[in-house]
């Protein structure tokens, strides 16, 4: 068993755009859910709005930074449309809104009522929409070596879009450390506990969440960006295990901290390879072929993740006091 | 270790190093697999996989290329629910420096790697890929899976031909149901017939399993016939409705993506007679069951035979490319795809001995493909390809009619 | 202000003879590290109303909750009849006999009153319907409103179906968690004097008041919690008018108010016949 | 078989001789296919085989009730001499043209049998031929005056049930009464075989709505009991339904058995999660937030042992296939029958357990609050336990009957359920079980009845915005209650 | 009037003395129109099927002084809180605040008009910690504005006064030494402590408190009635709903009575707490009759006649 390739694929995940993605999605989600309580199923839904924005308004030739633009007002609006009727439904009700929404857009992004713009269940070509994004890098084209990692500079999955994405991540990192540490934040956090009591104290709750929401699913869609820019537009590449992935990553890494999300979104994709990597180099091909030790591979990984909750429940960076006051 | 040379798909300076330090003249040959092992997708894997270790299999037995093995990573491509999953184990295939990535079976999920693949130099080859806004999507991009055109055309003149002026279409939204459904309904259209169902708007959803309504519906519009355009995922389902609610299954038609022995005994097994007279059409020119026993002979368990012989293809031609070009890299292969397919012309052969001993003996050579796919296009798309009709009997499985050559028109 | 007192039934329970309830220096607590019982002792006797009193956060409540098999007793020893009962399910204490009506949280929200009231006797299902009427006996105001779910009671309401609940089954040991708070004054009293007679009738109780003057006089004996330790204990009347007890948790304010009320009437009767204006 | 050779008067020797050679060939062709199994050999599918250097044009002509009609004669005219052919006793009828082209085909309409003309009036078409592949043209016949109906039949809803229908064919009216099979002809709404389509997509829904309300009221119990939303219960419903297959299939018992094999397997499993997983979880105090995270690492863990184990194909619990019964105007199989039935019977069982008796109510306080449910000497561990156990044997005997009703049970068939489930019991407010049954019973409705007007691929999609907006007007469900504040 | 003379605060504002004075020369019927009413209600009612909970025909509370509603238990009291705040919504009726109509307003704005509550069922924020708490409960924090609140500078100088103050209320009530627990933790009597103090920080204009006294021990609640009476002293009315008589007297300059629903008796305390039918519906003639009484015990003692009394009352009062 090669441990050096299988460490180098580990790391290379750990840094990928697909930790990037899941790590801005799930910072996103802190917001909803570490700090403001609400319980935000359908984040893979503003994901994938973001992505389509993205896309859509870069295919119809519109400059990078309006097709940003495009994704955050896609994610702001989705927000409104959402969090305005719903948000005064009480948690699991919440939940089972947003996952549904998020679902009707992947729905409807794939059905054939909307394929001139979203492409059906065809989703949308990465060479249609990646260029402007590579466009946009002031590095030199071709492919760059760091250490055993070997990437395009530019092109799809490329260290520009790493380079971007990293400082997307750190950027929402800084807002919510600044957020949580301030007024607005401990609003937020009171209305976690319990919102009447924040409502009887004069804040308008409504607005506090509809912030929260909007700030979060922004959050979000810029994860889909980056998701898309190292992929394709899938709508069922954002989809409900998204969501469930998001939510592992969060609490794996704790929730209501500032970090936590990065190091999971880490941890949950480093883990998945080295499990899968180490079941496929450590078992026999007598034991399990190739194909049982993928499925394998993923019994695994859930159950690594119910030990992790089990034996580490508040997260990795998580408070272990705040478990301890029993809510219910 | 820097290197930010010019990366356009001809310099071949960054690779210039690893063709050297191989063993032989050309160093070796490794390919990956990109194929669904789990995930929703998961039950076409097995005889991708059968076919591509069957064709590793044939070519290693026979000394290998450059006189060195093939080398093969297998890799799961899972479905695109899962997308994170085939984005990682195509970054893990690229760090695994391999020249040709076989896969994957979803298109969905190649849109979602092609990019990192072809854009690394590396051949990728889908065996199922069926999706037309793939076409000519990247120099380093090909498919041996039939196009829908072809296929589409012969099975909607199979329908006509047997007079049926109302047909039906049952069909899941995928690019894969789509396209097939959109060339038989011209055909059929063409034809003076109608689709009563099946038409935009009709696809049901890819993950549906209930599908009594739609089967009801499908046959309240009296259709003088029925084609299934779905995987093997809910063919099965379909069918048991159909029979359950008094359809003529004489009248119901298959095609590769479910085409399939269903047999009278196991999981897949209906009770005998069901299928009696459905027909079907599958890619191939030759009788299957030579190349079917020779897959079982790798996978003793496969049933269902979809895309192996595409992705038996797919691996010799892409081991041949890299023969003529000389050397283990993607460019070389690359470059050499379309010439070994017989796009140039050449001395026809089948198999790898027979192949790989003309090319050895400098010779211009047209690999037969086993899918009966004719040679690349100028899009990296099978030119042409026959297609067999296939007729089931009492025990549910298929015997062979006859079969079609149909070209893919230029695009 | 009446003065009468029956030394006869503080000292009911035969001192000496052995207690029924007894707690031993507990130490206990609820976040790891953090002890809120600092080694508290406890002894009810047969038929016996022992009252506790002190400040907000003494460890009154969790005094209460140790007993019960609800909080974790880190050290010390808790018999019941002589057999160590530390840390004992709280469903195998209800079965020996022991109620418990805690503090917050007393009802069923969406289970109906009568929900609430059969779970009381969950364990003996056969004596629902006699029990029921008896309570609903002592509350008649929950008689009509049977079928409302518990959640929409107002507070005072609650308080009672939280008391009838733990008064279904006819424990032999009852715990009470500040069973007045949130009663109007006459509805109070009435829980006092329900509280004595049911212990005359034999149960032993344990009751926990704010409402402290009230407390001190219906029990035999008390104990002031301070800290999670004994501050001090005795029967009821002497504590009530120690002036330290007074000072540092009974306050001036009823004597003060009676006081200035006596002034203000100007003699000593309390029944004005005069205003009568609703 | 009604052969009718009508010759007109003064018919060419040559048609003759075309007409007993094909007579002669089909003859030969016949047999063949008659057993069932086509030969191997390329040139017995019919008069042209197109070949490398052949082409051919084709087709099969049918009278307005179905059966072949034969001897009608077509011309085809392109390059080269006009070709004459004429349909066989199957009404199949085929040229080879000599090379690739257009070709006009011509009916000769005095060839038809008697009463019948082509349905769109049209009696000429054209077809572009092409070496190698067999071209078809379609001439399809209706009665006089009937037409129009199907060649604007594109549109699936106006339905094509002209006097054309009665070709939806034989086998069909076989299992139908006689009767039904006519009377639908022109009646917009008539379903496949003779049935009520509105009819029929309602009792579809009510079946798909009972099935989904016992699937998912074990679901609503954990919740219920614990606040819990367990994302893995999708995957006790397929446990169900594999278990249930492996007994048939592999272990050869019984149906009634398996099923009871099931729900045992199923309580066991619910058993087992319970002690092994929640259990510890709740002794730890372990927020319920992260317990879901846990159910959905549980769900990937079952999902991936599903597809270790069993592959990925979709399995039936049964191979038989019963046909439907039609009872008046609707049609349903006698295993959607029973599988109705009994899912009836168990979710009326579990409402009156949880309302009527009292560990039913146990069950509620325990959810309400569990510290003083201990206080009131119930047993809150053996409760949750029997709720864990109760839940996953409903979940399993909803996987059967779901297998059964939908005839196959997969890897995935409840995770893809799941979803559906949640909104079920959410709709009909959370904790409430017969809100769950109504929630479900409308999520089936609407998950029927929407092919009415929207596409197919929204029908989950209009279940959920139906859910939205039910939500929106009744935040808590439609049976939920809502909180007192203060 | 004053309940009880030493009380009057030698530091009242002046307005402060001149409305409690005002309540002299009332009538004391129920719903009189004050000369200086803060909260105004009118014809508020609120059933839950088909049971009038709040059917207040007209009521008003004074500015500047301490009024308590008292009231046997499901009156109707917590529900009126209810509907005043905004927390729940009246069948009919309108109301106003100030001069201000309240109808419809939600529940955040009335709070922030400067009418805040407390609940009778506390609400503490239970992860977060009792100095958070309070800081909540603070108004006029740029802070809490989104943007703002990413700049610091621009909040601190706030935050800073904010922590002073709730430190002090805090000492007050005794729950300094618990400033950086989790709420969660508190005890039952702590959190009522704690939502008080949080009800203050904001400086309402009217401070309604639903039983701010329960499970308090009366040691502490005796200190903190001097607090409340220096809060009216400095301007701040209060409303409060309490069911310890010697809390009512020691402190109320009037007293609004409930039953069922409607307003039945309403003037200065000692009035109001002699008022014979107020003491059978609600007091109990003996209320501070010493319980150890053992001939109180006898099945149909005199505690037991009030008792029905008061059931009955309830029963025949209300019109
Ligand atoms: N949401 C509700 N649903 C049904 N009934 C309710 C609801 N809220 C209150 N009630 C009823 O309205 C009546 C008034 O309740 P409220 O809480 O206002 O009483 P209260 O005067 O505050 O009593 P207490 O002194 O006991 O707190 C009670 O009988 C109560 O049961
Ligand atoms: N669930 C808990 N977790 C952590 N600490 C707690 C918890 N409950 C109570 N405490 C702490 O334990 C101490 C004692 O609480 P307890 O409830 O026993 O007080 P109490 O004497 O009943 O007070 P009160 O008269 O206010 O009800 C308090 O300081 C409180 O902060
Ligand atoms: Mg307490
Ligand atoms: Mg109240």
């Amino acid at each position: 068993m090669d441990f050096g390739s299988l460490f180098t694929n580990v790391v290379a995940e750990m840094i990928g755009p697909t930790a990037i993605a899941y790590a801005l999605a799930a910072i996103g989600l802190n917001i909803h859910f570490g700090l403001t309580g609400l319980i935000n199923m359908g984040q893979a839904g503003f994901m994938l709005l973001g992505a389509y924005g993205f896309a859509i308004s870069t295919i119809a030739g519109w400059p990078v930074w309006a097709a940003v633009l495009v994704a955050i007002a896609a994610a702001v609006v989705f927000a409104l449309l959402l969090g305005i009727p719903t948000l005064k439904l009480r948690g699991d009700y919440l939940a089972i809104v947003t996952i549904a929404a998020a679902e009707i857009i992947r729905i409807v992004g794939r059905s054939t009522s909307l394929s001139s713009f979203t492409g059906g269940s065809n989703g949308l070509l990465g060479n249609s929409f990646k260029e402007s994004f590579s466009g946009a890098s002031p590095f030199p084209d071709g492919r760059f070596s760091l250490g055993p990692f070997t990437y395009s500079m530019n092109d799809s999955n490329s260290w520009w879009l790493r380079i971007v994405g990293w400082a997307l991540v750190a950027l929402a990192c800084l807002l919510v450390y600044l957020l949580m540490r301030s007024p607005w934040g401990r609003v937020l956090k009171g209305i976690r506990e319990d919102e009447d009591a924040v409502r009887s104290l004069g804040k308008n709750v409504y607005g506090y969440k509809l912030q929260a929401l909007v700030t979060g699913g922004v959050l979000g869609a810029l994860g889909g960006i980056v998701f898309t820019l190292a992929s394709s537009v899938q709508p069922d590449s954002l989809g409900r295990p998204v969501t469930f992935n998001t939510w592992t990553i969060l609490l794996l890494g704790g929730a209501a901290t500032v970090f936590g999300p990065v190091l999971g979104s880490l941890l949950f994709w480093g883990a998945l390879i080295l499990v899968r990597g180490l079941l496929r180099g450590l078992v026999p091909e007598t034991i399990l072929s190739t194909q049982q030790v993928e499925q394998a591979g993923w019994v695994l990984v859930g159950i690594t993740l119910m030990l992790l909750i089990v034996f580490r429940p508040q997260g990795l960076l998580g408070d272990k006091k705040e478990l301890a006051i029993n809510v219910r | 270790a820097c290197s930010s040379g010019g990366g356009d798909s001809e310099s071949t300076a960054g690779s210039d190093g690893t063709s050297a330090g191989g063993s032989g003249e050309g160093g070796q040959l490794h390919f990956g697999t990109f194929l669904p092992v789990t995930g929703s997708l998961a039950q076409l894997g097995p005889p991708e996989i059968a076919g591509v270790k069957l064709a590793i299999d044939e070519i290693n037995s026979a000394g290998g290329v450059f006189g060195s093995d093939i080398e093969l990573t297998e890799t799961d491509s899972s479905d695109a629910d899962n997308a994170a999953v085939g984005i990682a184990a195509a970054q893990e295939l690229i760090n695994a420096d391999v020249q040709v990535v076989i896969g994957a079976a979803s298109s969905s999920v190649t849109k979602n790697v092609v990019d990192d693949i072809t854009g690394a130099g590396i051949v990728q080859i889908s065996p199922a890929n069926t999706d037309t806004s793939l076409s000519g999507y990247s120099d380093f991009y090909f498919r041996t899976a039939p196009p829908d055109t072809v296929q589409g055309d012969v099975l909607g003149n199979l329908i006509v031909g047997d007079g049926a002026s109302n047909v039906a279409v049952l069909v899941f939204n995928e690019s894969y149901g789509i396209s097939l459904r959109d060339v038989v309904q011209g055909v059929v259209e063409d034809a003076g017939g109608a689709i009563t169902y099946g038409n935009a708007g009709q696809e049901f959803d890819p993950t549906e399993t209930n599908f009594g309504t739609i089967v009801s519906d499908a046959l309240a519009t009296q259709p003088d016939a029925v084609v299934i355009l779905t995987f093997t995922t809910q063919t099965p389902t379909i069918v048991r409705e159909l029979a359950a609610q008094g359809w003529d299954m004489s009248k119901t038609y298959f095609v590769d993506g479910n085409l399939q022995n269903f047999g009278t005994e196991g999981e897949t097994g209906f009770p005998a007679g069901t299928l009696t007279g459905a027909q079907g059409t599958l890619p191939g020119a030759f009788p299957a069951q030579e190349f079917q026993d020779r897959m079982k002979g790798i996978d003793p368990d496969l049933k269902d035979f979809s895309y192996g012989p595409e992705s038996y293809d797919a691996t010799m031609l892409a081991a041949l490319a890299a023969l003529k070009g000389g050397e283990a890299t993607g460019e070389a292969i690359q470059a050499n795809m379309a010439a070994v397919s017989g796009a140039d012309g050449g001395t026809e052969c089948t198999g790898w001995e027979e192949c790989s001993g003309l090319i050895e003996d400098g010779e211009d050579i047209a690999y037969q493909a086993v899918s009966g796919v004719g040679p690349f296009n100028e899009a990296n798309d099978p030119s042409s390809a026959f297609i067999g009709v296939y007729q089931f009997g009492e025990d549910n499985t298929y015997t062979f009619v006859r079969s079609e050559e149909g070209e893919v028109p230029a695009s | 202000m009446s003065t009468v007192i029956d030394l006869s039934i503080v000292h009911r329970g035969a001192p000496g003879g052995e207690p029924l309830l007894r707690a031993d220096n507990l130490v206990a607590g609820y976040l790891p590290g953090v002890n809120i019982l600092q080694g508290c002792s406890l002894v009810l006797h047969p038929g016996e109303l022992v009252g506790i009193i002190g400040p907000n956060g003494a460890g009154k409540s969790t005094l209460l909750k140790a007993l019960f098999g609800l909080v974790n007793v880190r050290s010390g020893t808790l018999t019941l009849d002589g057999e160590d009962i530390t840390n004992l399910r709280a469903d195998v204490l209800v079965r020996r006999g022991v109620g418990f009506v805690p503090q917050t949280n007393n009802v069923f929200p969406t289970l109906t009153i009568e929900e609430n009231l059969q779970m009381g006797v969950y364990q003996t299902p056969a004596v629902f319907k006699e029990r029921l009427e008896v309570v609903l006996d002592l509350f008649p105001e929950l008689t009509k409103r049977r079928k409302q779910a518990a959640g929409a009671l107002s507070g005072g309401e609650r308080q009672m179906v939280a008391m009838a609940r733990a008064l279904m089954p006819e424990p032999s040991v009852l715990l009470l968690d500040e069973p007045s708070a949130g009663l109007s004054p006459v509805r109070q009293d009435e829980a006092f004097l329900r509280t004595r007679r049911i212990n005359r009738a034999g149960v032993s109780v344990v009751i926990v008041e704010q409402n402290a003057r009230r407390c001190l006089q219906i029990c035999d004996r008390a104990y002031v919690l301070d800290q999670g330790r004994n501050a001090y204990s005795g029967p009821g009347r002497e504590l009530m008018n120690d002036p330290k007890v007074i000072e540092l948790y009974l306050g001036t304010l009823a004597t003060d108010v009676d006081a200035a009320r006596a002034t203000a009437d100007g003699d000593g009767d309390s029944h004005p016949t005069d205003a009568k204006d609703a | 078989m009604p052969v009718q050779v009508i010759a007109p008067p003064g018919a060419h020797v040559r048609r003759r001789l075309v007409l007993l050679v094909l007579a002669l060939l089909t003859a030969l062709a016949l047999p063949l296919l008659a057993s069932g199994v086509a030969p191997a050999r390329a040139d017995s599918a019919g008069p042209c085989t197109p070949a490398a250097d052949v082409a051919c044009i084709g087709g099969t002509i049918r009278t307005a009730a179905g059966d072949p009609a034969v001897g009608v004669v077509l011309t085809i005219e392109g390059s080269g001499d006009p070709i004459t052919a004429t349909t066989d006793d199957t009404g199949r009828w085929s040229a080879q043209v000599p090379e690739a082209g257009e070709y006009t085909v011509t009916l000769d309409v005095a060839t038809l049998p008697a009463g019948e003309s082509p349905r769109d009036g049209t009696t000429t078409r054209t077809v572009t031929a092409e070496l190698g592949k067999t071209k078809g043209a379609l001439f399809p016949l209706g009665a006089a005056g009937a037409g129009g109906g199907a060649t604007s039949g594109a549109t699936p809803t106006a339905s094509a049930s002209t006097d054309d229908s009665a070709s939806a064919d034989a086998s069909a009216a076989a299992t139908v009464p006689p009767g039904s099979a006519t009377d639908e002809t022109g009646s917009g709404e008539t379903g496949g075989a003779g049935t009520n389509r509105v009819l029929q997509l309602i009792l579809a829904g009510i079946i798909f709505g009972t099935l989904l309300a016992l699937a998912a009221v074990g679901a609503n119990l954990i919740y219920g009991t614990t606040g819990l939303s367990n994302f893995a219960h999708g995957d006790l419903v397929t446990l169900g339904g594999l278990i249930a297959f492996a007994s048939v299939q592999w272990w050869h018992l019984p149906v009634g058995v398996a099923i009871l094999v099931a729900v045992v397997a199923g309580g066991a499993a619910g058993w087992l999660l319970n002690a092994g997983i929640f259990a510890p979880l709740r002794r730890k105090r372990i927020g319920i937030t992260q317990q879901m995270i846990v159910t959905i690492g549980l769900a990937l863990a079952l999902l991936s042992t599903y597809m270790l184990f069993f592959g990925a194909n979709p399995l039936p619990i049964v191979r038989t296939i019963s046909t439907r019964l039609t009872i008046g105007p609707v049609q349903i199989s006698e295993q959607s029958l029973w599988s109705l039935l009994i899912a009836g019977v168990v979710l009326g069982a579990v409402a009156w357990i949880l309302q009527g008796t009292r560990v039913g109510r146990a069950t509620r306080a325990v959810a309400d609050n569990p510290a003083l449910a201990a206080a009131s000497g119930i047993k809150v561990e053996s409760i949750i336990r029997g709720v864990w156990i109760t839940a996953g044997a409903l979940a399993a005997l909803g996987g059967v009957l779901v297998g059964l009703y939908l005839s196959t049970i997969r890897f995935n068939t409840g995770s893809a359920l799941l979803l559906l489930m949640f909104a079920a019991i959410t709709l009909g407010g959370l904790g409430s079980p017969l809100g769950g049954l109504i929630g479900a019973l409308i999520i089936g409705l609407v998950v029927e009845l929407s092919t009415l007007v929207l596409p197919n691929d929204m029908r989950y999609a209009s279940a959920l915005v139906i859910l939205i907006v039910v939500l929106l007007v009744r935040p808590q469900g439609i049976l939920g209650r809502a909180e007192r504040i203060g | 009037m004053s309940a009880d003379p030493q009380l009057a605060g030698s530091h009242a504002l002046p307005e402060v003395a001149e409305a409690r004075a005002a309540l002299a020369a009332l009538d004391q019927v129920p719903g009189v129109a004050k000369p200086d009413p803060m909260l105004v209600a009118d014809g508020v009612q609120r059933t839950f099927g088909g049971v009038h909970a709040v059917d207040v025909a007209h009521l008003e509370v004074q500015r500047h002084v301490i009024t308590a509603l008292i009231g046997p238990n499901g009156a109707g009291k917590t529900t009126f809180f209810n509907l005043m705040t905004g927390f729940d919504k009246p069948d009919s009726g309108h109301w106003t605040f100030d001069g201000v109509s309240l109808a419809g307003v939600p529940a955040s704005r009335v709070s922030r008009s400067g009418m805040v509550r407390t609940f009778q069922l506390t609400k503490a924020l239970s992860r977060m910690t009792v100095l958070e708490n309070m800081r909540l409960g603070a108004g006029s924090q740029p802070g809490e504005r989104m943007l703002t609140a990413l700049v610091r500078p621009l909040w601190v100088a706030r935050e800073r006064e904010i922590t002073d103050k709730a430190m002090d209320l805090l000492a007050r009530f005794k729950l300094d030494t618990k400033k950086d627990d989790f709420a969660g933790s508190l005890s039952g009597g702590q959190r009522k402590l704690l939502e008080m103090a949080r009800a203050l920080m904001s400086d309402p204009k009217l401070v309604m408190l639903d039983e701010p006294m329960a499970g308090v021990n009366p040691a502490l609640t005796q200190s903190l009635l001097g607090h409340i009476i220096e809060l009216r002293d400095e301007g701040t009315t209060v409303l409060f709903v309490e069911h310890d008589m010697h809390m009512v007297r020691h402190i109320s300059d009037w007293v609004v009575v409930m039953a069922q629903g409607k307003v039945v008796a309403e003037g200065p305390p000692k009035q109001v707490m002699d008022d014979q039918a107020v003491i059978d519906a609600y007091l109990g003639a003996h209320h501070d009759t010493d319980l150890g009484d053992d001939s109180l015990l006898d099945e149909g003692g005199r505690i037991d006649a009030e008792a029905d009394a008061e059931s009955e009352a309830e029963l025949e009062e209300p019109k």
